[in-house]
């Protein structure tokens, strides 16, 4: 079994690098052979006072949100998302059902109002985040289509 | 009492908000917008709702995102805070519509007292000094006789003015005519409208405001003064209670007619009546019928928190203290901290790189800010309000430097260097300002 | 008034004391050792001199080296602090002995009062009241008699003891004769020597304190007491004022007392008369004659700076108020945080990476923490004083809820997880606690 | 399975180069091996609350006074640094004198005390940092013999 042999001029070079670039993050492989470098450049450490530590809960959840609304449709606005017209209803949509652009998808109460939010595109229904009646916040994904 | 209630603000006066309740035992919901997601108030609330993207109109200012936030979250109250929808009659009726209670006047008081016109007329109604002048535009043969009674030196101002154009002082009647004359073709010139009223010219006046509290059961009380004359452009800077320019008496008085006014009016919650004051005489600008930003120094030397008082009476619980209860122990200093440049005043959003605050013997900090925190170019500049007491005004004043020195916000520019010019500032120290001082202390 | 006082301290106390200083127009000489080169009260004093390596023996208790720093930055007085040299009686001799003032006792209090068989003789002479008990060894003869004036339960101790050997309580007189012979037994096992002496035996006392402070004009006042029951290992953890056990006659009955020895005494300075409370009477445990630790709350609730006022009276300045002047308002607590393991006690000293006070009204912070700052190994593990005041002691629990969830210090463990969970204890929040509460709620 | 045969002197070569290159972490792959270092740097990044601002001078200071000190005979105590026995009387050693090991160098009085403080080791004075009638803290430099 063969030793590493590490390429210091090699990995010094890439240190340079990260500092000069600002990059906090380096990989590079070749023929079998992998090497990463990180380096953790100041922003990323500022250290934030957190009160976070009474509200973790919260603050755990954020970024669980972030990564599911990639390609999710957002709520515009906040109020009580309704997934049929009425209560026991049929769904507008479900997962996997193809939707055209325009069609409705859900409905979202605000203000006693009945907001219908369509679909901006065509495509095929891919996830369906929220339950009947739930309250959802600005910005809270709300269906995936694809 | 409320279960919950929701905090429809931002910043400091949010956390200050959020405080009165944690320590009433009231469940707080946090609204923010998309770039307040981090902010302190959002991480120390109970509940949280993000209410739209950073634009005030599309967050803050969006009426029906916080009715839908407090009717998802179940709150009890909503409380507007400083500036936003806290002055807005429309939002009030729409929060007690929808069977809410706002904590705040009756949407009556608030549209009543944010006419300026009507707010005025109020205040003349209730007994509230107002500056003197002509009820209306004036013709040439009335000006001697309205002059006269007004007392000179007055201010002869366009019907249609505005931006100091077709305005003139005449100093005695000697200059009435001529200044007259002078202001009434500057007006038509400017305006093509030569019509004048008339009101007494205060060329030194203080900035001095009346701090009361009343419930929903006649009662009501003062908290005396506070003293908000160093401005820069219309924007406090500096406060302090009591007002240096002030005796027991002239307090005692003016406090009386405030409270007499505000039984009358029937107004309840927390407000402030706004006046001018000069050669020991007050002149009612207007009323602020919220809670203010300068509103700590008033608790500082009564011991009375107003947040606390303004949500137990919004609640319907009578005052639980009458006027002679409250007395007045020493004396406080707010200084604004804001993120702007000490010299240029531009505002200076940004990440804080590091926050210290100041500590200590009669040192209150009231901040929203965080090592870490960013703050967004959105809103105001307000990031800290750094509110000393001491026994003495010598005592607080030496304490506010103290303090000064110990604060420390990197990250951004602030305006702390202007504190500390101005807590060293012999006229300062001897109290001896007025409205028209800092602008020219700081050259601008 | 002096010009430029030393601070022969370090931590939160030396930055209590810079701040007083400061706000007095004093200029402030920081000492220090190697490892507090970067400390708060260094960085933020006039002038700093440090004055050896990081053990306090050789630094903080190094009274050569303090002298000379105060001697070549040209010093007038020298401030102890508390711990380290505050109660050396050679030590303030020998700061006299160089021309500078001692802000402190005179020597001959500190020594009469550091030994602890003549403070309790000083105690009784000027009729403090101490536990009541045989004053010297008893025969079996004697003990019905002596057990019967000091009233039972009686604890039964040997003259050579330590460490709970040889030590008994009798209940009543029945277990009197067969308690001593055990006794006795025990002690002459453990320590050759079967001399006993007989005290009251407190089965549940509150630790109870009476601040006092005392000019050189034959004045003094006393500030009230505090209630610092909740002690872990002879260690205060939270303490409050006034103490919930303490009715207004009896706060002015042992306060009266307090300050009549004090002036019987000669005392000058501020100084701490420390008791045991059971049953409505109080027994004397010893004086303390320096600044204590929990100050705050006693200046909390009476708005007087005791640092000042200390620094005052050392200058030789008369009191400027009596005992009528000071009235009690409200209800305040401390926290007193250490860089500790909350379960374990075990200290954890290290870098601070986020630091981060409580703030708002009614808050206090003591403490000269800043992120970035290292808590060096050497010394007490008390880093921060969280103080809140409120109008009443349910409003000052609360202050004291909130103001906990919104304190951050990362990077070293501290003891803050344990007073959230004092602060909900249902017996502290009644009031209903003693001198061995917290070891059992600890279980410790 | 071959056990981990861990190659302790290639750690500590990655380590160094860690340190060196102000990287956080550094990972190699070659034929089937990976091994991958980190390092929490934090230290160096952590923002020093400041009220530095206001003792700026001092601050700056302290750098320079740890940079000259290296090789100097610093104070043991604090007190005011003499240069010769009697005011305007002949130095003990000044710049360029050879000196033995024991001869009293400068005297520092502390508590009205003069306390002699002789030469560790023989050798030239190559640098004399005080004034005479200076006061001098613990742990200052006071002179440099090589």
């Amino acid at each position: 079994m063969s030793k590493f042999d590490i390429d210091e001029a090699l990995i010094r070079k890439l240190g340079l690098l990260l500092k000069e670039t600002g990059l906090t993050e380096l990989e590079l492989e070749k023929d079998g052979q992998r090497i990463r470098v990180m380096s953790q450049a100041a922003p990323a450490t500022v250290v934030h006072a957190s009160p976070v530590m009474n509200t973790a809960p919260a603050v755990a959840a954020a970024p669980a949100k972030a990564e599911v609304s990639k390609n999710a449709l957002t709520s515009p606005m906040v109020g009580t998302a309704y997934l049929s017209s009425e209560p026991g209803g049929t769904p507008f949509v479900k997962v996997g059902d193809r939707v055209t652009k325009g069609q409705t998808v859900l409905i979202i109460e605000a203000m006693k109002v009945m907001n219908p939010i369509s679909a901006p595109a065509n495509g095929v229904v891919k996830e369906v985040f929220i339950q009947d009646a739930q309250p959802v916040e600005f910005g809270e994904p709300l269906i995936v289509i694809e | 009492m409320f279960e919950k209630v929701l905090i429809a603000n931002r910043g400091e006066i949010a956390l200050r908000i959020h405080r009165a309740c944690r320590e009433m035992g009231i469940r707080t919901v946090a609204v923010h917008s998309t770039v307040d997601a981090d902010a302190m108030h959002v991480r120390l609330a109970d509940e949280t709702v993000c209410i739209g993207p950073a634009p005030s109109r599309d967050s803050y200012l969006n009426m029906a995102a916080i009715i839908s936030a407090a009717t998802i979250t179940g709150a009890d109250a909503i409380h507007p805070g400083i500036g936003f929808l806290s002055e807005n009659a429309k939002f009030a009726s729409m929060v007690e519509e929808h069977g809410f209670t706002f904590i705040g006047p009756s949407p009556d008081h608030l549209s009543q007292m944010g006419d300026k016109v009507e707010a005025k007329l109020t205040a003349k109604r209730f007994g509230i000094p107002c500056v003197p002048g002509s009820d209306g535009a004036i013709s040439d043969a009335d000006a001697p006789r309205i002059a006269e009674e007004t007392g000179y030196p007055v201010l002869l101002k366009a019907a249609a003015g505005g931006g100091g154009k077709g305005m003139k002082v005449a100093n005695n009647p000697g200059e009435l005519m001529e200044s007259l004359a002078m202001a009434k073709a500057e007006a038509k010139a400017a305006f093509g409208n030569d019509q004048m009223y008339m009101e007494k010219y205060l060329s030194h006046p203080r900035h001095i405001e009346i701090q009361i509290l009343a419930d929903n059961h006649g009662n009501a009380v003062h908290l005396g003064e506070r003293d908000c004359s160093l401005q820069r452009r219309h924007q406090k800077v500096l406060e302090e209670a009591p007002s240096p320019a002030l005796n027991a008496d002239q307090r005692a008085e003016i406090g009386e007619i405030a409270v007499k006014a505000v039984k009358a009016m029937g107004y309840r919650s927390v407000g402030t009546i706004e006046f001018l004051f000069q050669d020991g005489k007050f002149y009612f600008i207007e009323m602020n019928t919220r809670l203010q930003i300068e509103h700590p120094i008033s608790e500082m030397i009564t011991g009375i928190d107003l947040v606390r008082e303004q949500i137990r009476v919004a609640s319907g619980a009578p005052l639980g203290f009458s006027q002679s209860d409250i007395t007045f122990t020493g004396h406080a200093f707010e200084c604004r901290i804001n993120a702007e440049d000490p010299v240029t005043f531009m505002p200076s959003p940004g990440l804080i790189t590091d926050f210290h605050a100041a500590g200590g013997l009669g040192v209150r900090v009231d901040s929203a800010l965080y090592a870490g925190y960013k703050v967004p170019s959105n809103y105001d500049s307000l990031i800290a309000k750094l509110v000393v007491h001491g026994k003495t005004r010598n005592e607080a004043l030496m304490r506010a430097r103290r303090a000064l020195e110990e604060m420390v916000i990197l990250g951004v520019k602030t305006n702390i260097p202007l504190h500390q010019r101005l807590v060293t500032a012999p006229d300062f120290i001897n109290g001896d300002y007025d409205i028209r001082w800092l602008e020219k202390f700081v050259g601008i």
